[in-house]
């Protein structure tokens, strides 16, 4: 420790709990993962605790970019457009000491297109692994897919011995309430091996030193005491007395108190997701408003000027401290399509919005419920109450409806919602991804987040070819042109793009991930 | 003479209240010798329990003893510390208190209770406590002591619990004992024992014994010296016989002559004069407006058939499995036209349930009420309406029988209201009519009634009864909570009733002399049978049951007392 | 009394009854947990295919009568958020809120009843007065606030004692206990403080009323009468008294505490049952309410048959009407 | 017979102010400085409250009227982008403190006495009905208590606001929360209400009054009605003032829950509920201030109840 603060000090006295291990990280955010098989779930926190443990074949470091893992390089097939080929690193061991071959990545691959399998969908375009040698490996696709590494960031490898000899070829049954001993047992080729673990309680890891990467990376963790803890004065508390030293989930309006306390502070980074509000302009009159027989929401004069009325710089420096990053589009930064001009395109103005409702007919107002999640995003409720005010000052009478996310996303799934909060990352740094979900008309499988009623069909058809487009240019541009209309059409209203803040004993040096993934071999201690 | 063991000299108490200081007690003296019964008698208030309380060191805060001196063998004690104080109760004072059911701690045996008195004061050991103890529930009379020991006072009866609550008091051989109202809880049959086993007591074990009552029959039964204490102070002391059968004080005189007596019959109670301001009953204003109903078909005005009352026991959802208890057993019996009917009997007997089975308060579970000829357990609604307009009912307690959220004006005009005898505007002015009739005061429609006396209480309930002019009386024991005085006052507005206004009555109570003063006729109930009916001179002169013989024996008679 | 032990059983299993009816129809209002359970990149197909498999398509009263079936063969299904068997999960947190009850209800009756006699004993005293008064704050704030207070001022500024889970924990067969270690013990006194006051308040209250109800008896005044001292009086004659209605309460209380657990251990972090249902009512997870509902009505039953044979057995009037 | 005089009923019950002046209720609280003071401190807060447009100095129930950026300025120190100055400071969204809890007073004690009233008319009907007739009703009503106690209030309170926010249009979605937290926390009270009715009914229903009232012929309601409740109702007032506390309280832990006033018209408990996350990063005031009222204004309420419950027991003078 370098500074010691006199409170530090007698916490370190008095609480046994506190002792401070130069080489142990007790590392505290509000969730836990939920499996440790690494198949069964889609998840961030369950994610993050595998990624310790587990290994991809390729990851993305905290600024997006690729950095090899289990895969050494990659690259298309040239004369096939349809594969990939990966070569992957050699002299690599298995927890349990076994190597890691092609056939392991084979049959990794193959557990994860199983129907229980949660990451089926990121490699459904996937219709065969094989094995050349010991060290290659070739994805072919059912098309071009010039994006398929970006959805294998989060597909780990699995031993396939240690996995026929345990039974859990596979993948946990997670609805049916199978447990298989990948569930609670893990064998990965990662810099940690799991000691211990109670679900929502404690998860502890220690330092594999047969890691292929040992002297790669700093490695100075030696210990990991992972512990969930959910109400966030509480989580700041544990942290601001010394009970744990790296925190994730950092209410906002402690940063200052944490970044100021002796021996803690705290480091942030844009993080990759877009908080936007979603209006309904498809409906020929809504539910939740006071205009009978009309729908204002499909005016796209009302939508700019609700645009218009929210002053992102009011949100970002009192609700958000200034850990936020006022939007102009609902891409994050890091994502293939994001323009810093799009991005700035939204201004706050409430005169000239004020005139836009009176052009558009609505300049007394009109009343409408805006329904937000309480429980899921950042500052999500304080967001939407000072939305309400802002939106107040253009005439519009703002109901507001926040509740659990269980009962708000179900909301805007099945089209309940006329006015809504969402928030949405890009794990595949790609605006296809957006499009896929939020732009494109709502259908079974595609569209399903697309709540605005928006539907464009020679829209939709530009955003189905993106995906077998290899002409990176071509695409690009089309993407361009998309996102050309997403902000003519105000199809939203963007807010801001999040900032990611962790907090941390002075002694633990790391960079702050996009995407909320500390991965701990990376971890100095000082 | 022997030296006195306890002595009570010039006792004054006092309470601070928010009137300014109260003086329940006032300048009280009189002595108690060894085995010596001396009676302490008064009306409620007057301080004879005040003063027992005073003697054991008992008085409730903020009530002190202001002035005088209490000496016990010797020693004065009223200026004694609590610790010594409690040293000095139940060793050298015991205490007895009138209500044996609540006297006892229900969760512990009585031979707990027993032991842990006698090794506070005895310093023995717990077999020679326990020892003790048997002994003590043997000279008390208790039957089967070794297993009565181990019981818990619920598994006995009343007068049992007042011999357990007597041995308690007797652990240590106290010099003294207070009485404080022994028996008022109590049958006259069981009361008679008790009487007996302390007087035996004082006798044998020459303890002192101050008996607190209000009985005058008890007094005269129990007692050598009386007290007699009126508004705190004590008014005549001296021995019994003398006080009884020549008293000087006025208020003495007054309070002997309201005893009703057992032997004879009076046409009137004598009114006590003292202290009480006479209210006049007007019964002649009332008797002017009141409309002469016929006279009933037959004669009978009610005839109770065969009816009887079961109270389930114990409740199963089988009726194979129930048990029940037959409160009242196929009674029968006629109330003529004009007269006034007595049921006696022990507490349990079944004489009020008989009443409130003819009161409509609870159904019968089999015989036949016959009222002017028809039968109103059968009756539709409708009669049953008009059945109700023609009776009413005196209840026991004045305390309760007067909703005490309610005006006396809106107690009053209640049946009016409902039955809808008068019109609205004139039900006020017929209420304040009503209220001056019974010899209260108009203004007294607006008051309530917690704001008066248990004597002028029953009033109002005589005032209520009235008020739907009714043919038929029920008395469930009208005068048993209160003063022998205001009982006298209350009994006359009775009688009064049934000669002017011609009010066939049915007359319920467990004291035989006040039953002799008042009926015509007594059928007499014992575990919900009537065992005997007859005229009531003839009972009284000639009972035909053995039971009736025995509780005519066991009335207190003030044998002294002139007619 | 066996009888009597029969009827309640039987009148226990009705409230049972209504009690998961009740829950059930509650469910489908909290939420739909398909949402949650899949993730963003779900389909509709997907949605219908799990809605089916978890049988959540059909009517409640199928569900209810489903679930019973399963539960009478203590099965109470599998946990949406953990994928694990509901009656292991309860299992392995039932020893944290347990432990954390057991303390807190301690804390509470030991307390609460001292205070409470103390306090009836010297109803005019100053300093009965002022724990009267004081005993108050405890019920005027909130139960979440009293302990981020604690934490704040335990935890954050003295750095005394832990501000969140259970410490250390020795595992003895199926039971986890925080007990045998020193960081276990520190970590209970917080929440078992902060769970043990609102009441220990309402015991010490109560326990004060009756006490004064009870002195107020002949049989205490004629006690007085006997000459026996304050001492005896009070905590042997009066004590005895007061508790007969007072455990009634005191039971109902234990089983209250469980319930407020959850408040408790949402502030602490506590990893016991409170917790799981907070985050399962979050999640929609349906197995575990069911679960944890059941089980607070079964726990309440039994305190209430426990309570019930204890009047009897410390009342000897209920022993003798009851045989 | 006794001698001590036969008045069991010393309370009075008077219709007029002088009546009321006089009573022994009144004497006993002009002596009790306890009572005076927290009365006082109850009836001001609560007048504040009732009053509070002509108390506050913002609404901060109308958000068209705020101005975000007034957000977090500490107590009698101007903003640093507006320079404003706000007694109290202000919230996280620039609402004036001060203000916000008087409106946010308002709503919790709306919600208290509404739900107490609730549960006291509900309490009162079931307490009456069961006591009275006994029996199949008693039986039926009780186990229905019974169920009710199965569920820990707080539990209670939970489903009741699950379904209702369930079953209720979406359109009065937001006005019908505070309609919910009512319904919610006095259904999950009325149990102690009704049980104390039974439990008095019971024993006024065999006094002889009640017996008068049967003889002439009432019905059953109105003897109910007219007769037994007026003479129950003094332990009601006394459970209802101290459940007025605890309402205030119960609204306060719903809405940590979640399960609260909205946060656009927050209560006492929502302030608190969104103040404890300002505690640790300095923002004392909007936990502070709120928390201090909501304690001034259940103790004050509970120690009113307190007193209140040993001023009408006549038997502990």
């Amino acid at each position: 420790m370098k500074k010691t603060s006199t409170i530090l000090a007698i916490a370190a006295l008095m609480s046994s709990t506190a002792v401070v291990n130069a080489e142990t990280l007790r590392w505290a955010r509000a969730g836990d993962a939920l499996t440790l098989d690494p198949h069964a779930q889609n998840e961030g926190p369950t994610h993050t605790v595998r990624h310790q443990m587990y290994e991809p074949l390729i990851i993305r470091d905290v600024t997006g970019a690729f950095v090899p893992t289990l895969a050494t390089d990659w690259a298309p097939d040239p004369e096939n457009p349809n594969v990939w080929v990966f070569n992957l690193r050699e002299g690599v061991k298995f927890h349990d000491g076994a190597d890691f071959t092609a056939e392991d990545v084979v049959f990794s691959f193959e557990r994860a297109k199983q129907p229980n399998s949660d990451m089926k969908e990121l490699i459904n375009s996937i219709v065969e692994v094989r094995a050349v040698g010991d060290y290659q490996v070739e994805l072919e696709t059912n098309g071009p897919n010039p994006i398929l590494p970006s959805n294998l960031t989060n597909l780990f490898m699995m031993d396939k011995g240690w996995s026929e000899a345990n039974d859990t070829v596979n993948v946990q049954d997670f609805e049916g309430g199978e447990i298989t001993y990948a569930t609670t047992n893990v064998n990965g080729t990662g810099a940690y091996r799991l000691v211990s673990r109670e679900p929502d309680v404690k998860t502890v890891m220690v330092r594999n030193e047969e890691y292929w990467g040992r002297d790669e990376f700093p490695l100075e963790v030696s210990e990991i005491i992972y512990t969930p803890i959910q109400n966030a004065a509480t989580r700041v508390a544990a942290l601001l007395s010394g009970e744990v030293n790296f925190l994730q989930d950092m209410p906002v309006q402690d940063l200052a108190r944490v970044d100021s306390a002796d021996g803690l502070m705290v480091k942030q980074a844009p993080q990759n997701r877009v908080i936007f509000f979603g209006m309904n302009q498809g409906a020929d009159d809504l539910e939740a408003d006071n205009v009978d027989g009309k729908n204002p929401l499909a005016d796209v004069r009302v939508r700019k000027a609700m645009s218009m009325a929210i002053n992102r710089d009011a949100i970002r420096q009192v609700v958000m401290r200034g850990q936020s990053q006022p939007a102009g589009m609902i891409a994050p930064p890091f994502v293939n399509g994001w323009t810093a001009d799009m991005d700035g395109e939204s201004s706050t103005d409430v005169e000239a919005a004020k005139a836009m409702m009176a052009e558009a007919g609505y300049g007394d107002g009109f009343s409408i419920r805006l329904d937000c999640p309480n429980d899921r995003y950042i500052n999500d409720e304080a967001i939407c109450q000072a939305a309400v005010g802002m939106l107040g000052q253009i005439g519009i009478t703002v109901n507001l409806d926040a509740i659990p996310k269980a009962q708000h996303f179900p909301k805007i799934t099945e089209g309940k919602t006329d006015f809504y909060m969402l928030g949405w990352g890009v794990p595949t740094y790609d605006s296809e991804y957006i499009f896929n979900f939020l732009v494109h008309g709502r259908e079974s499988d595609i569209g399903t987040w697309n709540g605005t009623g928006f539907d464009n069909d020679d829209l939709d058809a530009k955003i189905e070819s993106l995906a077998s487009n290899t002409d990176l240019d071509a695409r690009n541009a089309d993407i361009a042109s998309i996102w050309r209309v997403v902000q003519d059409e105000q199809l939203y209203i963007p807010i801001h793009h999040q900032v990611l803040n962790w907090g941390m004993s002075d002694n633990v040096g790391t960079e702050v991930d996009a995407e909320d993934q500390p991965r701990v071999k990376y971890f100095t201690m000082k | 003479m022997t030296e006195p063991v306890l002595s009570i000299r010039d006792l004054t108490v006092e309470i601070p209240t928010r009137q300014g200081l109260f003086k329940p007690v006032r300048n009280v003296t009189y002595d108690i010798r060894p085995g010596e019964i001396r009676g302490v008698v008064g009306e409620s208030g007057a301080g004879k329990s005040m003063t027992g309380n005073a003697v054991i060191g008992l008085l409730d805060a903020p009530a002190k003893v202001a002035s005088g001196e209490i000496w016990l063998k010797g020693r004065r004690i009223d200026n004694l510390n609590a610790e010594e104080k409690r040293a000095i109760r139940g060793k050298e004072i015991g205490m007895i208190f009138q209500d044996p059911l609540t006297s006892l701690n229900p969760l512990f045996t009585i031979g707990e209770q027993l032991v842990e008195t006698i090794q506070l004061h005895l310093k023995v050991s717990a077999s020679e406590a326990r020892d003790r103890a048997l002994a003590l529930l043997e000279r008390v009379s208790i039957p089967d002591p070794v297993t009565r020991f181990n019981q818990y006072p619920h598994q006995f009866s009343g007068g049992m619990r007042q011999r357990v609550v007597i041995a308690l008091a007797l652990c240590s051989e106290p010099s003294v004992i207070v009485a404080d109202e022994p028996t008022t809880a109590l049958d006259v049959s069981i009361q008679a024992q008790v009487l007996d086993l302390i007087k035996e007591l004082a006798s044998e074990t020459q303890v002192g014994v101050i008996l607190v009552t209000h009985d005058m029959g008890v007094i005269a039964d129990t007692t050598e010296q009386v007290t007699v204490m009126y508004a705190g102070q004590v008014v005549e002391s001296g021995s019994t016989d003398q006080v009884l059968s020549a008293p000087t004080h006025a208020y003495t005189k007054s309070l002997i002559a309201a005893v009703p007596r057992p032997q004879v019959k009076l046409h009137r109670f004598p009114q006590v004069s003292y202290g009480n301001r006479e209210t006049t009953f007007k019964i002649e204003d009332l008797a002017r407006n009141w409309e002469q109903t016929a006279p009933s078909k037959s004669g009978k005005l009610l005839q109770v058939q065969g009816v009887t009352k079961k109270f389930i026991e114990k409740p199963a959802i089988l009726p194979s499995r129930r048990r029940y208890f037959t409160a009242v057993d196929n009674v029968s019996f006629d109330i003529k036209d004009g007269e006034v009917f007595g049921l006696v009997g022990e507490s349990g007997s079944g004489k009020s349930t008989v009443a409130r089975m003819i009161g409509t308060l609870l159904p019968t579970d089999g015989g036949a009420i016959q009222f002017d000829g028809d039968d109103i357990t059968t009756m539709e609604p409708k009669a049953l309406a008009e059945y109700r307009k023609q009776i009413q009912m005196i209840f026991q307690d004045p305390f309760s029988s007067l909703n005490p959220r309610m005006k006396v004006e809106s107690i009053v005009a209640e049946p009016l209201i409902h039955h809808k005898l008068l019109p609205p505007d004139q039900i006020s002015a017929r209420v304040r009519e009503l209220l001056d009739r019974v010899g209260l005061t108009r203004e007294a429609a607006a008051k309530y009634p917690h704001e008066f006396s248990g004597g002028q209480r029953q009033r109002i309930s005589i005032a209520r009864a009235l008020a739907t002019q009714p043919r038929f009386l029920i008395c469930d024991e009208p005068t048993s909570a209160l003063d022998v005085s205001i009982q006298a006052q209350i009994l006359n507005i009775l009688k009064d009733l049934q000669e002017h206004l011609g009010l066939t009555m049915l007359f319920i109570s467990h004291d035989l002399p006040v039953v002799r003063q008042m009926c015509d006729r007594v059928g007499v109930m014992k575990q919900g049978k009537l065992v005997e009916l007859q005229e009531t001179e003839a009972l009284f002169a000639n009972p035909q049951q053995e039971y009736t013989a025995e509780l005519l024996d066991l009335m207190p008679r003030l044998a002294q007392l002139s007619g | 009394m066996v009888s009597f032990i029969l009827k309640r059983i039987v009148q226990s299993a009705l409230v049972l009854l209504i009690t998961g009816a009740i829950a059930f129809s509650m469910f489908s209002f909290v939420g739909d947990p398909i949402d949650n359970m899949l993730g963003q990149e779900r389909t509709m197909e997907d949605v219908e295919r799990l809605r089916a498999q978890l049988g959540l398509d059909q009517p409640v009263p199928v569900q209810y009568v489903k679930f019973l079936k399963e539960a009478a063969h203590g099965n109470f299904g599998v946990s949406y958020r953990q994928g694990r068997e509901v009656s292991e999960i309860i299992m392995e947190r039932a020893p944290a809120t347990l432990e954390l009850a057991a303390v807190s209800a301690l804390l509470a009756v030991v307390f609460g009843i001292s205070l409470g006699v103390f306090t009836a004993i010297r109803r005019h005293g100053f300093t009965a007065n002022l724990i009267m008064s004081a005993s108050l704050i405890g019920v005027s704030l909130p139960t979440f606030l009293i302990g981020i207070l604690l934490i704040y001022l335990f935890s954050v500024e003295l750095g005394w004692l832990p501000s969140f889970g259970r410490g250390e924990v020795v595992q003895i067969g199926n039971w986890s206990t925080g007990f045998l270690t020193e960081s276990g013990r520190k970590a209970l006194i917080l929440p078992a403080i902060t769970l043990g006051l609102y009441q220990m308040t309402l015991i010490m209250r109560l326990v004060r009323s009756e006490m004064l109800e009870v002195l107020r008896q002949d049989y205490i005044r004629f006690a007085r009468a006997r000459g026996l001292s304050d001492r005896v009086i009070n905590f042997r004659h009066a004590l005895k008294n007061t508790m007969v209605p007072v455990i009634t309460i005191i039971g109902l209380q234990l089983g209250a505490i469980i319930a407020f657990a959850i408040i408790t251990e949402t502030v602490f972090q506590w990893p016991g049952l409170g917790l799981l249902f907070i985050n399962a009512i979050q999640f929609v997870d349906i197995p575990v309410m069911a679960a944890y509902l059941m089980m607070i009505s079964v726990m309440f039953v039994v305190i209430n048959l426990v309570v019930d044979i204890l009047y009897a057995m410390i009342d000897p009037r209920l022993r003798v009407s009851a045989k | 017979m006794t001698d001590q005089p036969l008045v069991p009923d010393t309370k009075a019950a008077p219709s007029r102010l002088r009546r009321a002046l006089d009573s022994d209720l009144f004497y006993a609280f002009r002596r009790s400085p306890v009572a005076m003071i927290s009365s006082a401190v109850a009836v001001g807060l609560i007048l504040m409250a009732v009053f509070a447009p002509f108390f506050a100095v913002t609404n901060p129930f109308d958000p068209a009227s705020l101005n975000l950026m007034n957000g977090f300025t500490p107590p009698m120190e101007p903003n640093a982008f507006t320079g404003e100055t706000f007694f109290m400071g202000t919230d996280d969204q620039g609402r004036d403190v001060y203000s916000t809890i008087l409106y946010g007073m308002r709503i919790s004690l709306f919600v208290g006495f509404s739900a107490v009233l609730f549960a006291v008319v509900l309490g009162i009907i079931l307490g009456l009905l069961a006591g009275y007739y006994g029996g199949w009703a008693d039986s039926f009503i009780m186990r229905a208590a019974d169920v009710q106690l199965t569920f820990p209030a707080i539990l209670v309170a939970m489903l009741i606001f699950g379904i209702a926010k369930g079953i209720t249009p979406v359109e009065h979605r937001d006005q019908m929360a505070i309609w919910v937290l009512i319904l919610a926390i006095g259904l999950s009270d009325w149990v102690q209400f009704a049980r104390v009715v039974r439990g008095a009914t019971l024993v006024e229903k065999n006094k002889d009054y009640v017996s008068a009232a049967r003889l002439i012929g009432r019905g059953s309601s109105l003897i109910m009605i007219r007769h037994i409740l007026p003479n129950i109702l003094s332990p009601v007032l006394v459970i209802a003032t101290i459940s007025l506390a605890l309402a205030i309280i119960a609204e306060a832990t719903l809405s940590f829950l979640g399960v609260g006033a909205p946060p656009t018209q927050p209560s006492l408990g929502t302030l608190i509920r969104v103040g404890q996350g300002y505690l640790f990063s300095g923002e004392w005031w909007i936990l502070f201030f709120p928390a201090c009222t909501l304690l001034a204004l259940a103790l004050s309420v509970n120690l009113l109840g307190d007193w209140l419950r040993d001023a009408l027991n006549p038997r502990l003078k």
